[in-house]
């Protein structure tokens, strides 16, 4: 008898069908959760489409690039942890979950330092926004500090759960290292790689929205 | 306006008929089905309740899947007739007639601000001709306010940044109720107004006569005692802006900052001067605080904005006062 | 318990695609025609998340119920995004 | 038995200790957890209605001041929507029963479960600092650019507590789908579930999918308000529609969250004391997901004069008509249930047929909303207060006293006193049409709706409707009281009161901690109730009450 199972499963197996579909459900909210924004952000790219291609210039390609890759890269090694989980490798789970850590933290200080960026450049909506150098086209400043503030909330709100996901993780490997899962137990672990690669997913759409607008 | 106790409102437009005439079919619809709903339960609750002798032999088959299939598809049928019939009219409502009287309305906390053609002005009154169809174009300075006229069977949101309209032609000539329906906060229920609807010539004459002083003369006598023409009106004199279509545009400011000219800013222009000076000039003006009410300010205010913008001028040189208006005449 | 476990080769061949993809896009970018550039940068993106769904998460070995789960949230999201976008691109 | 003692162990009196209820991961529990706070709400968010229904049977406004008028009908919609309607009947009814209906030990999260409780609590006590501080005057609708400019109070905090409560709504969404997908008894197929439960699948969809467009929404509102970051703002290049769309997207369907459940209660009692096997299972289950789906699909009828576009009005206008096909549906078939049943008019199904009649006036004065032109005018009047209150009051309300009425036996182990249980169905039944019956005809007459102060002529139709919320208070206090009564000195209930089928009734009341003391295996259709003898003068009878 497996130590994990709850006492109102009746096996494993129902436990982690139950935990699998509960993720994809979450998933489901977090979609519509970011929806909202990205219709917001659709609207407002339809009305404003030069003053959006404006405020993309100010963004810096590489850094979002670069961010991608790294993105990317941890979900890969999310999902060989997850795979050694599976197959009762212990070490390979911990090694690729800090790994997979790394990448995360890499990804955040290269959003913080881009943040920074926006900062020192008053490309921050409120109060101190402005936007001093000249454009070919005419734009109202308005409507391309419209664009940093959904640059703002959805980067803001992705970077959240980037942290979220950070912890998560954390939680997971530190879990591995103290030899909680086997190929029979490893939800915390599967669970944690769906979440995962959601908040890669948002990312992947983010960022051609965001820096890649012509 | 008739303040009897009544059950149905006034019909006082050639849309309250219509509106009228598919509310009572609803009606009809809604009587219908919920007294059928009813009837039918209180007769079962009565025939085949518990202890009484009644044929409770189950009927089986197909008639089970009929009954189904009538009952979603009646309902549907009646549905699709209202949609029909609800659109076309609502179609007809958003389509104004050509020849139209034009009047602007002007929403804000609280109050109704109508604006005839001719420049006439009224406050939570709207006085129109009867039999004439009438197009309201309509903007909010603040939140989303509504015009609604409930004898009229119009209702408009009026939003902030953009104009929406509404138009309808009154039947008969009387006082009627105008409320905002979106609430805009505190004051909102004392929102209110009254339409007045008169004969032609009655209309005719309101229009041309009545009027004291407008406030946009007003304004403009005061703006000649002040003698605020010396300095604002010589445009070889470098020492002061030009005010002509000042209201509404962008203002840069000394700091570098822009905000946009709007009545508070007018008004602490005429106040305070030197709070915020508009970039290129120097903090001469002097302070009017205290030789001045707020009645006359707003006046002035009326007279600022009367002023029409100047003709495409090309700015000598220096760093142009204002930047382009924005695309609404909103305050920042 | 009988849980699919995928090749690392088929994880390394869709990492591959992804950075493939990623390059594509950001190459793409360049094109000037706003329309065009919107839609393959799009078309990029939910090929790279279809990807990490089908394979990363595993959906492409999962039951129809979790299929189901994962459409829902899209599907929904589609309803929103067509049902407002009528308002505002048919205002005048 | 004796009045006093229940001397079997049940989940009640496993544990008295107070951490043993606020650490409990037992559904039942938790439920009993929300009914008390639920209960609390409900109050809250009455008292202040009851406030300004006395301020408005004058046409002045001289009980209150407009500030106080506004930040009081603010908070009952505040209360009433997000910390009682929503939650009510799912999260007390539903979670004590869907497991137990399903032959399940508890939730697939208990412990998720117990989260969303304090989650709830969380927001609920933001709310009220909000409200304790200063309250709120934007009404529960929120709308720009109001809220985020303009209002000065405490919207901040009050969007927050909403947000939080939102996961809660998620989190007992999420519970509902996959406890119904992966824990069912052996047997327990779908088309053998009951209504109860699809109709809670359904809610929980809903539950799921908008709620995070509702937190979204509220969390930009804070954004803008916080920083000044215009997304919804005209003067900072914003568009306040946009945020009408996202609030309506989810506060739209938010309406059938508050209802599908009372549906779900309606369609277990009226077969029961029909004696009979409910008629079209299968079209009342899938009129369920249905609604759920098309009421995605209906959120710009709440924008038909707000300035969206006209041919988006038309676009919605059309698919609020198609919802209402499904909702049609299950009324016909209930009403068809009652058909050669042999009926027994206890309190819950007082409850459930009065459920029946007014939701269907409800359901039919929303086609006036639907349709265009009629919306023109009646749009944001009291013909819109008095619709929705025919649905969430007439509906949701009534759907839960009869809900908590037919399964307080199961939940308490005691009867409350039936002849009261009557009288208080028919006063709030009696209390509800006199509040807002005559609010379709001042709609109709044109009073706006949120006005403190109103014209003279509509003074008589108000005074009425004040009166019936006297009565319908009234109404609401007396269960209060017997229920209460009824847990120290009701009968007991015996495990299955009314004779009822459906697995809940198999197992002893109070139930046991895990439920059954073994997992039920169920061999037959949902209301298998036995055949009725043709002509003969009496069904099966309810067993006679706990002796």
């Amino acid at each position: 008898m497996n130590t994990h199972l709850a006492h109102h499963f009746d096996d494993a197996d129902q436990q982690f069908d139950a935990a699998r579909l509960g993720m994809w459900i979450f998933l489901a909210t977090e979609i519509m959760f970011f929806g909202g924004m990205f219709v917001g952000y659709t609207i407002y790219r339809v009305n404003y489409p030069q003053a959006f291609a404006v405020g993309s210039s100010h963004l810096q390609l590489v850094a979002g690039t670069v961010n991608t890759a790294v993105l990317l890269l941890s979900s890969f090694t999310m999902a060989l942890a997850v795979r050694c989980s599976q197959t009762n490798r212990r070490t390979g789970t911990v090694f690729l979950l800090a790994i997979t850590l790394l990448l995360g933290v890499v990804f955040l200080g290269i959003k913080g330092f881009e943040y920074t960026e926006k900062f020192a450049t008053h490309h921050v909506p409120g109060e101190s926004f402005s936007l001093s150098e000249p454009h070919s086209s005419p734009v109202d400043p308005q409507h391309v500090e419209l664009f940093f503030s959904f640059y703002f909330a959805m980067t803001g709100f992705h970077a959240l759960h980037m942290i979220i996901g950070v912890a998560l993780v954390t939680i997971a490997a530190t879990q591995a290292w103290k030899k909680c899962f086997s190929a029979e137990y490893y939800t915390p672990v599967e669970i944690t790689g769906l979440y995962w690669h959601f908040v890669d997913i948002v990312w992947v759409f983010l960022f051609p929205l965001l820096y890649l607008i012509r | 306006m008739d303040t009897s106790f009544r059950l149905f409102p006034e019909q006082a437009s050639t849309a309250a008929e219509q509106v009228d005439r598919l509310y009572v079919f609803l009606l009809g619809v809604a009587s219908f089905f919920t007294l059928l709903i009813f009837l039918l339960i209180v007769y079962f609750v009565i025939k085949y309740r518990h202890g009484a002798r009644a044929d409770r032999s189950q009927v089986s088959g197909n008639r089970y899947w009929i009954l189904e299939i009538t009952w979603s598809l009646i309902p549907l049928g009646l549905t699709m007739i209202m949609f029909g019939w609800g659109a076309d009219l609502f179609f007809k409502v958003h389509q104004p007639p050509p020849d139209c009287i034009e009047i602007n309305v002007l929403a804000k906390q609280w109050m109704w601000k109508i604006q005839h053609a001719d420049g006439k002005q009224e406050i939570n009154s709207l006085h129109i001709p009867v039999g004439k169809p009438v197009k309201l174009r309509m903007i909010s300075q603040d939140v989303i306010h509504s015009f609604f006229v409930p004898s009229f069977r119009v209702k408009q949101d009026v939003l902030p940044g953009r104009y929406t309209t509404i138009w309808f032609q009154p039947t008969k000539t009387g006082r009627y109720h105008l409320f905002c329906a979106e609430y805009c906060g505190t004051s909102h229920s004392r929102m209110t107004g009254e339409i007045v609807v008169q004969q032609p010539a009655e209309y005719a004459q309101w229009l041309r006569g009545a009027s004291s002083e407008s406030p946009e003369a007003a304004g403009e006598s005061l703006y000649d005692q002040f003698r605020c023409g010396t300095c604002h009106n010589n445009p070889t004199n470098p020492r002061c802006p030009p005010l002509d279509g000042i209201f509404g545009r962008m203002v840069r400011l000394e700091d570098g900052s822009t905000l946009q000219a709007d009545e508070a800013y007018l008004r602490e222009s005429i106040l305070d001067p030197t709070a915020q000076v508009v970039a290129g000039y120097k903090p001469v003006m002097p302070t009017y605080k205290g030789q001045i009410g707020e009645e006359e300010v707003f006046q002035l205010i009326a007279y600022l904005k009367s002023l029409q913008p100047p003709q495409q001028r090309t700015p000598k040189s220096g760093p142009p006062p204002f930047e382009t208006p924005n695309d609404t005449d909103q305050q920042p | 318990m009988t849980h699919h476990i995928v090749p690392v080769k088929t994880y390394a061949f869709v990492f591959a695609a992804l950075l493939v993809l990623l390059a594509l896009t950001v190459a793409a970018a360049q094109i000037e025609n706003e329309v065009l550039n919107l839609l393959v940068g799009l078309t990029i993106a939910v090929s790279k998340a279809a990807l990490i769904m089908l394979f990363f998460m595993h959906l492409r070995y999962n039951t129809f119920v979790i299929r189901m789960a994962a459409v829902a949230g899209f599907f929904w999201l589609a309803i929103l995004m067509t049902l407002t976008m009528s308002d505002y691109l048919s205002r005048m | 038995m004796s009045v006093a003692e229940l001397p079997r162990r049940h989940y009640l009196n496993a544990n008295y200790n107070i951490w043993s209820w606020l650490l409990t991961t037992d559904h039942k529990r938790i439920a009993i957890l929300y009914m008390i706070s639920l209960t609390l709400f409900f109050f809250v968010g009455g008292a202040a209605a009851i406030l300004f229904r006395l301020e408005l049977m004058t046409p002045q406004g001289d009980l209150l001041i407009s500030e106080t008028y506004n930040r009081l009908f603010t908070l009952h919609g505040v209360v009433m929507v997000f910390f009682f309607l929503i939650p009510s009947i799912p999260a007390v009814l539903g979670n004590f029963l869907v497991p137990m209906m399903i032959g399940a030990r508890d939730m697939a999260f208990p412990r998720l479960n117990l989260l969303s409780w304090y989650l709830f609590m969380a927001g609920g006590i933001l709310a009220i600092a909000a409200i304790v501080g200063g309250g709120v005057d934007t009404g529960w609708t929120f709308y720009t650019p109001y809220s985020t400019t303009y209002a000065n109070s405490q919207v901040m905090a009050m969007a927050m507590g909403i947000f939080v409560a939102g996961f809660s709504s998620i989190l007992t969404g999420m519970n509902f789908i996959v406890t119904t997908h992966t824990m069912r008894a052996p047997g327990m197929t779908w088309f053998r579930l009951p209504l109860f439960v699809w109709s809670h699948y359904a809610t929980a969809v809903i539950m799921v999918l908008g709620t995070p467009v509702l937190a979204i929404s509220l969390a930009l509102i804070a954004l803008e308000r916080g920083l000044g970051v215009g997304i919804f703002d005209p003067k900072l290049g914003g568009d306040p529609l946009l945020f009408q769309h996202l609030f309506w997207f989810y506060s739209h369907p938010a309406v059938y969250i508050m209802v599908l459940p009372s549906m779900a209660v309606v369609s277990e009692i009226v077969p029961c004391f029909a004696r009979k096997r409910i008629f079209g299972y299968s079209f009342i289950a899938f009129s369920s997901v249905a609604i759920a789906v098309l009421s995605f699909l209906v959120w710009g009828h709440h924008m038909f004069v707000s300035g969206q576009s006209v041919f988006a009005g038309m676009v919605f206008s059309f698919l609020s008509m198609l919802v209402a096909i499904p909702s049609a549906v299950k009324v016909f078939n209930w009403t068809a249930t009652l058909h050669k049943g042999s009926i027994s008019l206890e309190t819950p199904m007082l409850y459930a047929l009065g459920f029946i009649g007014l939701f269907t006036l409800g359901g039919l004065t929303g086609l006036f909303l639907a349709t265009l032109a009629v919306d023109l005018h009646v749009h944001d009047t009291y013909f819109i207060v008095a619709h929705f209150h025919y649905i969430m009051v007439g509906g949701a309300v009534m759907g839960y006293l009869g809900g908590v009425h037919y399964w307080w036996p199961k939940m308490t182990g005691r009867l409350y006193p039936e002849w009261w249980g009557r009288v208080s169905a028919v006063v709030v039944f009696v209390g509800f049409n006199l509040t807002f019956f005559p609010q379709f005809v001042l709609g109709y007459l044109g009073m706006p709706r949120r006005y403190h102060v109103y014209p003279d002529e509509f003074q008589v139709l108000n005074v009425m409707s004040s009166a019936g919320a006297s009565i319908l208070g009234l109404g609401y206090l007396i269960p209060l009281v017997y229920l209460l009564w009824s847990l120290k000195y009701g009968k007991a209930a015996g495990p299955n009161p009314w004779n009822a089928k459906g697995v809940e009734w198999q197992t002893p009341s109070p139930p046991p901690t895990l439920n059954f003391d073994e997992t039920p295996v169920v061999t037959e259709e949902a209301y298998a109730y036995p055949p009725l003898d043709e002509s003969s003068a009496e069904g099966e009878p309810l067993e006679p009450v706990a002796n």
